[in-house]
């Protein structure tokens, strides 16, 4: 667990994602999987063994064809910023929130994969290694050094980079001067081709997601439960808004994809 | 004395005591913990120097700059170029992972060059006097294109041919001017031309898009019409009588699915709100006449010059269109599968070679293209590992010129199919892309991008010699805008496609292609996160169909079931979407599809 | 015998005892020499390196770890001395111009993200705070690796994590496991 | 897990959680070490004796366990809470006080047609102890015992100089499949061994001058005791599936085991000799 | 020839037929020991979990034999601090069959996590806010007491108490046996509690979660008095069936009966407060959680009927039948209110483990089916095979029935005065 000691400036750092600007291309989510060493899928995986730390999911207005009209939500660890359900039920201690960040890490070597957390967490963001991890030959050339492959039978998810964080914090060294909330972007923040993710820290008025959290269409995912996700979502179509809340019946039974 | 059991129980039970004394069992649990973190399996990343290199990619003609960071001399992560004039910093999810194309496993290590070259030059000798010995180019325009013109220019027989292609190479859409577009089921924000550049002038106008099922740029758009399979050109010669004030409307609309108000709004708008641009697949008469009627051409769609060649290359091959060479009149044929702009189905190209054994040789990173049909495939480099140009996109209204410079070296064994072919003439092509750079530097125009700076510089205050090194280190040369581009470009006589035949009885679905990009071009392991890990495209091999129309053809969610069309047939895995309209069978292209379906096809399912 | 039970029981407890106390710690390893027999002392003495000079950071504030060949053949291009050491480095790999396979002791395992610039320009901690007397010893000792979770001795013999973590406590920088971890 | 550890963390949950495992952890432990502790004593005082019969007095079915007094009377029913040691009962011993057992006067009573003369005391597992004149004790089978066994396979008996404790193995006897350890209904020391054929098994000599005898059965309890032993056989034997019973009143046949070949031989010794 | 190892005057098969016996249940075991090291060797992809079902038919299996298992605790709880002694006639049945579901348990949850060599980190880094730390720590603890309580019983085996230190040992254990049945009961309190409040805390699960009482969610209460009720209902459904098994009479109809009013009772306190909970949780906290409580049972297959079956049919009815005393006497009616009991807490555990992960919570998500795999059947079988083979040979070489012995005596007088009513069970 962590000190009790807070940090003297600590950072909330969230992202906004403008659901109305994302077109599925899906370009996150490999930046995402080339950033933090995530595998290739194993020939058995499917859309619900894999490993994919953000995932763009296709959302849909429940009407068919022709009224039938489509979205594309991104969904990563949404980062809770209260209650989060992956921390306290863990245990052993491998969830934690980071007081100096308030991201939500997941420690895979402390990790027994006993999977607790995955039935907690209600975004679905977190993604156990069914399998080992494993690359075609010669490819684990390309791997990031700035982050470890994790080992089969744990649980893993989104840290907003913290492979890049680290490289930021040691880069900001060299210059000797500490980490600062705009000194890194994660890496599907950086992919994303329309720019629908954008990253910051909400202490600070003036970032991307702090705006976006005063923008009358934002929202969250399941804000009822009280978790306070720092993931917020963003619509000017008022159906998509709709996907904050419980599912209901009959919505996207048999379309929802992605 | 002798030992009884009761003293081996006794001992034993004190060294576990006694064990438990020791670091022994505790380590022991503790090395075994530790184990698990790195048992064999788990890879070590190497560590290294972090260094940043610049490239541009050459998966598709959009070229998109590309950031690529390096441990050592090793690629381990590919970025767009933020600031970059034509990518606008932005690279799609093929891009991204492009650095893990040289380790696919599928990949050929090597084939026959010697024995293949043998075979070409006895069988263009055989060529009879009809018959001919033609290069097909998949990404005409390049520096290789030249290499392969000049060739077949001193080739007996010789022949150069290109696909079809929407504005004849000579012509650019400029998005950037246009107020209102109206696609035709152009992906246009899935990849079409350059899409950063789309993505940069999509506030700037607003989108109409018509087709049948609900792309990921229908969703996008401002407005989508849901037209019926195959009634694009209903749409839009209503649209025209509307512009015109002709009738008739209403049977064209009848055709299309949509109202008549519908069509008639949409027309205002183009009209009203211009300038206009008007885009399909492959520019259909229909939507060129469009265009004309809306005084598109000179504003949205514009000429674009030539990007330099040396003088000396100018005795070369015309540009044959595919279509217009006679069939059964080829008898050898080289194609360049190195780099894909379009796939073209197998049946198009076979139709027009010679019955009597034709010799088909491709050179291609793979047998999966068209290497299941030729006699010869001979492996080429894949990107990051070609040193090749990319023309510019058919969204690029300045000439450009960029090299793919490699970010790592191919292994041995390698065939350069421009120096193959140039073999074949006895030309020298080792350093055409120089030749061509000192060309472009001769002709002095324009302006010379570099990436580390993210800085201009008119080519004039270059020096030959840097141009040619910041080319290599990933810079961009970009054309001056031509004072003269509102001129009207010349356009090609664009023939209708073979217009999508009425279904017939025993053909009743109409299948719909999409992910057309992972037909051709090696995918990266991790797209896998995209097809296989969440259903976020379309997986080849899979179709979607209504349930209504699943339940008229007797399959069920997940089944397998049998595409039929006129072409042939091949095994599918069906999900089910009603948003996908009856009568429509989605597929998604992979190795054989396209083969097998072009655009819209007749096409029935049945259950396997 | 009458403590005939005992003394059975006493004697699985000795072997026991032997056996985990010494024999194990020696078994548990697997010890490699280094590549060359390089000496910390005769460099800073003869060559009045200090260590950064050597083990240096680059500009993005990695750290430069062991020292490449070239480092080493900007001074060992030939011969400099007589010693047997500085022959067999030149015969064996700068000649050959082959990297020679130094075994690093300190090396972190793959999941901890160690950043020396942070520790050495932010937090002014000496290199021998950590790394003891290692610059002024004569000879490299033999590099001994765990045989079941094949980390080297060293990362975990003078300095565990608990030590790192104690240090960070005292400053106050103990935020979370991922300051440390990747 | 304890503070040392990284991760460790005061707080209250840490406080309450942990302080009941170490609890519940202790508490185990020291259950299991004052078990084995207590063990280890009962063995050095070479209690194991005394602890057998015990435990097996403890399994013996209720009906089984009643107090001798019950047989003549005094009780309905009570149950014998010192496991049939009953030098050890004040309850006895008051009741003694109240009614001195009653001599019979013959020197030799025939009950049931088997004899069981009047000089012994009978322990409830069918042994008699007789006094003898040296200081010594005779002990032997009693009739019933005698019969059940017949004639005994093989008899383990004690070397001399061996100790025996009342509700103690005296020896053991094998016969058919059965082998059961007949109880000694004295302490002492084994001074000589006898056999079968000599009606006698053990001379037992106290270890500390006088013999006490007050837990034996004596005059005229012996006969609704062994009545009560007559149906407890009878039960054990058609339990056993031995089909003809014993004739009500009836005399057993001098070897019974010889005559219910069928029956669970084992079973019907270890009922009457209780050891369950 | 295993005969010297038997009881002395009980009855038990041949060896060959006990033979016979085991073989299936060997077989069975290797067949699951094979499975669950596929799972150990390769990983859990063997298994028809996934990210969604992270959990599957192992977790409903340990919440569920663990619920049963509650016997051994409960008993021991009744016999030893209540001091019901008639219970003492099954309590070594009952302690068998706690051992083997908590040993079962364990088992499967080391094939269960995904990485097993870690396990012990729970131990050494415990998170003292998660329910599962809890539910590991008493579930081991337990274990060891369950282990040291069965001791006694496996050292009066006939062989084994020939040797006098063991026999000297079990007597002194069992005199402090009733200060292990507190321990026990005391965590295996907080283990069945904890085993509920594993699925009460999930915030992000509302159709499990259920506001706290203290720091308990109330699923914390309502597992231990589901488990203290349906245990002697299991011992009572086990004893029944060693008695068809075995053709042989064990326990006397009243100890039954007794097991049957104490299951009853508890059951009717169960379904009550589960009644109470239910709907405080369809009224006030699921709605507070921005779920509707009805479109839970939206979702076929699992409509209201899954409610009423665990409240009404499984629980309410048994409880009933068990509570009415002319009801209770006749054994057919008991067996079958004890066995409709042990399946209404299967399938409240079921409904907890396995639809609280198939319902969606995210309003694109999709309702899921799961269906295990053959690895994870198998494993499952080696469990149920595990706890039949320590059954049987518990039951042919020690004393599970005290009153065996007697009642066979009883039996036999019973059979000269009356003959054999057909049916009687």
């Amino acid at each position: 667990m962590t000190s009790e000691k807070k940090p003297g400036k600590t950072a909330r750092y969230g992202m906004t994602i403008d659901v109305d600007r994302c077109n599925g291309c899906g370009a996150c989510m490999v930046a995402c999987a080339v950033e933090n060493n995530v595998p290739p899928a194993h020939e058995g995986a499917t859309d619900r063994k894999g490993i994919t730390w953000i995932r763009v999911f296709q959302v849909d207005n429940g009407e068919d064809y022709p009224n039938r009209r489509s979205a594309f939500v991104p969904v990563l660890c949404q980062q809770c910023g209260k209650d989060a359900p992956c921390v306290s039920v863990c245990p052993q201690q491998a969830v934690e929130v980071d007081p100096a960040t308030g991201i939500v890490g997941q420690m895979p070597e402390r990790c027994l994969g006993c999977r607790y957390c995955m039935v907690a967490c209600p975004y679905h963001a977190r993604y156990f290694n069914w399998w080992d991890p494993a690359w075609p030959a010669g490819m684990e050339k390309t791997l990031n050094p700035d982050v470890a492959p994790r080992m089969r039978g744990v649980v893993e998810k989104c840290n907003f980079c913290h492979g890049r964080w680290h490289a930021a914090k040691q880069l900001a060294a060299a210059n000797g001067r500490a980490i600062e909330a705009v000194d890194y972007v994660p890496a599907c923040v950086e992919a994303c081709p329309t720019r629908a993710i954008q990253f910051g820290d909400l202490n600070r008025p003036e970032s991307a997601p702090a705006q976006a959290a005063k923008n009358g269409a934002s929202f969250r995912l399941l804000e009822t439960i009280g978790t306070e996700p720092k993931i917020y979502y963003r619509s000017k179509k008022n159906w998509v808004r709709q996907i904050s809340s419980a599912p209901k019946l009959g919505l996207g039974k048999e379309s929802s994809r992605g | 004395m002798n030992t009884t059991r009761r003293d081996l129980f006794k001992f034993v039970g004190g060294s576990v005591v006694g064990a438990l004394f020791t670091p022994a069992p505790w380590r022991l649990i503790t090395d075994s913990a530790l184990w698990s973190e790195n048992w064999p399996g788990i890879p070590r990343p190497a560590r290294g120097e972090i260094r940043t290199k610049f490239t541009n990619c050459a998966l598709c003609p959009a070229g998109c700059a590309v950031r690529a960071r390096l441990v050592g001399d090793q690629p381990v992560a590919l970025m767009g170029v933020s600031g970059h004039p034509l990518s606008h910093g932005t690279l799609c999810p093929f891009g991204l992972t492009a650095h893990h194309l040289p380790y696919l496993p599928t990949r050929l290590k090597q084939g026959p060059a010697k024995e293949a070259a043998e075979a070409v030059s006895a069988a263009i000798a055989k060529c009879g006097p009809s018959e001919q010995a033609a290069v097909l180019d998949l990404r005409p325009g390049r520096t290789a294109s030249w290499t392969y013109r000049r060739a077949m220019a001193s080739v007996k027989h010789g022949l150069y041919l290109a696909p079809p292609s929407p504005l004849g190479g000579s012509a650019a859409f400029d998005l950037q001017e246009a107020k209102t577009v109206l696609s035709f089921g152009a992906p246009l924000l899935d990849g079409w031309g350059t899409p950063g550049n789309v993505i940069a002038a999509r506030e700037n106008f607003r989108l109409i898009q018509a087709e049948p099922l609900e792309s990921r740029t229908a969703s996008l758009a401002d407005l989508w019409l849901p037209i019926r399979p195959g009634s694009e050109e209903a749409l839009a010669q209503a649209i025209a009588n509307v512009l015109a004030n002709r009738e008739p409307v209403a049977p064209f609309a009848a055709l299309t699915g949509l109202t008549e108000q519908q069509i008639t709004s949409v027309a205002e708008e183009l009209a009203h709100n211009g300038p206009a641009l008007v885009l399909d697949g492959g520019q259909t008469p229909a939507a060129m006449e469009l265009n004309r009627q809306l005084g598109s051409l000179g504003r949205t769609i514009v000429a674009r010059r030539e990007t330099p060649v040396p003088e000396s290359w100018k005795k070369a091959a015309p540009v044959t269109n595919l279509a217009s060479v006679p069939d059964g009149s080829i008898r050898v044929l080289l194609i360049d599968e190195s780099a894909v702009d379009g796939y073209l189905s197998w049946s198009t190209i076979a139709r027009k070679l010679v019955r009597d054994n034709p010799l088909v040789v491709t050179f291609a990173w793979s047998r999966q293209g068209y290497g299941r049909y030729a006699q010869f495939v001979l492996p080429t480099a894949v990107y990051p590992e070609v040193f090749d140009d990319i023309p510019p996109a058919i969204d690029s209204v300045a000439a450009a010129f960029r090299i793919a410079a490699p970010l790592v070296a191919p292994p041995a064994g390698m065939v350069n199919p421009s120096e193959f072919i140039a073999g074949l003439a006895g030309l020298p092509a080792a350093d055409a892309l120089r030749q061509r750079a000192d060309a472009i530097h001769k002709a002095g125009r324009g302006t010379l991008f570099t990436y580390a700076g993210a800085k201009s510089a008119a080519l004039r205050d270059v020096k030959p010699d840097n141009f040619w090194k910041a080319l290599n280190e990933g810079g961009c040369w970009l054309d001056a805008v031509d004072e003269k581009r509102r001129e009207l470009p010349i356009l090609p006589d664009t023939e209708a496609p073979g217009a999508t035949e009425s279904s017939d009885e025993d053909l009743p679905l109409v299948a719909i292609t999409c992910e057309t990009r992972a037909a051709a071009a090696p995918l990266s392991p991790l797209m896998s996160k995209l097809y296989q890990e969440s259903n976020l495209r379309l997986a080849a091999n899979h179709a979607v169909l209504n349930p209504v129309t699943a339940r008229a053809c007797g399959v069920a969610e997940g089944a397998r079931a049998i595409l039929q069309t006129r072409c042939g047939s091949a095994q599918i895995e069906i999900s089910l979407d009603s948003g996908v309209p009856p009568g429509v069978v989605k597929v998604a292209a992979g190795a054989g599809m396209i083969d097998l379906c072009g655009a819209s096809t007749p096409a029935k399912v049945v259950a396997a | 015998m009458k403590h005939r039970g005992k003394i059975v029981f006493l004697a699985g407890v000795l072997v026991a005892l032997g056996a985990g106390w010494l024999g194990f710690p020696r078994a548990i390893y697997q010890s490699r020499p280094q590549p060359v027999n390089f000496s910390h002392k005769v460099h800073a003495d003869k060559a009045g390196s200090k260590c950064e000079d050597c083990h240096a950071f680059r500009e993005d504030g990695t750290f430069a770890d062991i020292p490449s060949l070239d480092k080493c053949a900007g001074c060992h291009a030939a011969a400099m001395g007589s010693t047997v050491a500085e022959k067999n480095f030149i015969d064996r790999y700068v000649t050959p111009q082959r990297e020679p396979p130094w075994a690093s002791y300190a090396r972190q395992p793959e999941n901890v993200y160690f950043s020396h610039i942070t520790h050495v320009k932010l937090a002014q901690v000496k290199c021998e705070r950590c790394h003891g007397g290692e610059g002024s010893t004569d000879t490299l000792r033999p590099y001994q690796q765990d045989r079941i979770s094949g980390y080297s001795r060293d990362v975990w013999r003078d300095m565990k994590m608990d030590d790192c973590v104690a240090c960070h406590r005292q400053h106050g920088l103990e935020h979370s496991c991922l300051d440390c971890h990747k | 897990m304890f503070p040392w550890n990284y991760g460790f963390h005061w707080g209250a949950a840490s406080y309450i959680f942990l302080g009941a495992f170490y609890t519940v952890l202790a508490v185990v432990a020291t259950t299991v070490i004052f078990a084995v502790f207590r063990s280890r004593r009962a063995l050095a005082a070479h209690e194991t004796e005394e602890i057998r019969w015990h435990s097996d007095f403890h399994d013996l079915p209720a009906r089984d366990r009643v107090c001798r007094h019950v047989f003549t009377g005094e009780f309905k029913s009570r149950e014998c809470p010192h496991a049939f040691d009953c030098r050890l009962c004040e309850t006895h011993a008051k009741l003694i006080a109240a009614h001195p057992p009653q001599q019979s006067d013959e020197t030799e009573e025939e009950i049931f047609g088997m004899s069981f003369p009047v000089d012994c005391l009978y322990h409830r597992g069918h042994a008699w102890a007789r006094p003898e004149a040296d200081g010594t004790v005779t002990v032997g089978l009693d009739e019933l015992g005698s019969r059940l066994v017949g004639a005994p396979d093989a008899v383990d008996l004690p070397q001399p100089g061996a100790i025996v404790h009342a509700n103690g193995t005296a020896f053991h006897i094998h016969k058919r499949e059965a082998d059961v350890r007949v109880l000694s209904p004295v302490d002492g020391e084994v001074v000589e061994t006898g056999a079968p054929g000599r009606g006698w098994y053990l001379k037992v000599k106290p270890i500390n001058g006088q013999m006490d005898m007050r837990h034996l059965l004596c005059g005229t309890e012996i006969k609704p005791w062994l009545m009560r032993e007559m149906e407890r056989l009878q039960l054990a034997l058609s339990a056993e599936g031995a089909a003809p019973t014993l004739a009500d009143g009836g005399v057993p046949v001098a070897d019974i085991a010889q005559s219910y070949p069928e029956a669970d031989w084992d079973a019907v010794c270890g009922e009457m000799f209780l050891e369950p | 020839m295993d005969k010297e190892f038997i009881a002395r005057g009980v009855k038990r098969c041949s060896t060959p037929r006990f033979l016979l016996w085991i073989m299936p249940w060997l077989a069975l075991l290797a067949f699951g020991a094979y499975s669950a090291g596929l799972c150990l060797v390769k990983g859990l992809n063997q298994t028809n979990m996934d990210n969604r079902f992270a959990f599957g038919l192992w977790i409903f299996l340990d919440l569920t034999v663990i619920a049963l298992g509650a016997g051994a605790f409960f008993t021991g709880f009744l016999l030893y601090i209540l001091k019901l002694k008639e219970l003492s006639a099954v309590i070594n049945s009952a302690v068998v069959i706690g051992l083997v579901c908590y040993s079962g348990a364990i088992a499967v949850l080391m094939v269960d996590v995904g990485q097993p060599l870690r396990a012990w980190f729970t131990f050494w880094y415990p998170n003292v806010h998660s329910m599962l730390t809890e539910v590991t720590f008493c579930i081991s603890c337990y274990l060891t007491v369950l282990a040291i309580e069965y001791l006694p019983i496996l050292l009066k085996n006939r062989k084994l108490r020939q040797v006098p230190s063991f026999l000297v040992f079990e007597y002194e254990l069992h005199k402090l046996v009733y200060v292990l049945a507190g321990v026990g009961t005391f965590l295996s309190f907080f283990h069945q509690g904890s085993l509920g409040g594993l699925y009460g805390v999930l915030r992000g699960r509302p159709f499990a979660f259920r506001e706290g009482f203290l720091v308990w969610p109330s699923t914390f209460f309502l597992f231990i008095v589901s488990a203290a009720a349906v245990g002697p209902s299991f011992i009572l459904l086990t004893t029944w069936l060693v008695e068809k098994i075995s053709r042989k009479r064990l326990a006397r109809p009243e100890v039954l009966q007794l097991l049957g009013r104490i299951s009853g009772l508890l059951l009717s306190v169960y379904v009550l407060a589960k009644t109470v909970d239910t709907l405080i949780w369809i009224n006030r906290t699921s709605p507070d959680a921005g779920f509707p409580a009805a479109q839970y049972y939206a979702w076929k297959p699992f409509g209201t009927w899954i409610l009423f079956a665990e409240i009404v049919l499984f629980g309410m009815i048994p409880a009933l039948i068990m509570l009415t005393p002319r009801l209770r006497r006749r054994t057919g009616w008991l067996v079958s209110a004890a066995a409709m009991a042990c399946l209404g807490v299967a399938l409240n555990r079921f409904v907890l483990t396995v639809q609280t992960l198939a319902l969606p919570t995210l309003a694109f998500d999709k309702f899921l089916s799961y269906w295990p795999s053959w690895q994870e059947t198998g494993t499952f079988l080696a469990v149920v095979a595990y706890g039949v083979l320590v059954y049987s040979f518990s039951f042919r070489y020690l004393q599970l029935f005290p009153e065996e012995r007697e009642l066979k005596a009883e039996v036999q007088q019973e059979e000269e005065e009356l003959p054999v009513m057909a049916g009687r069970y």
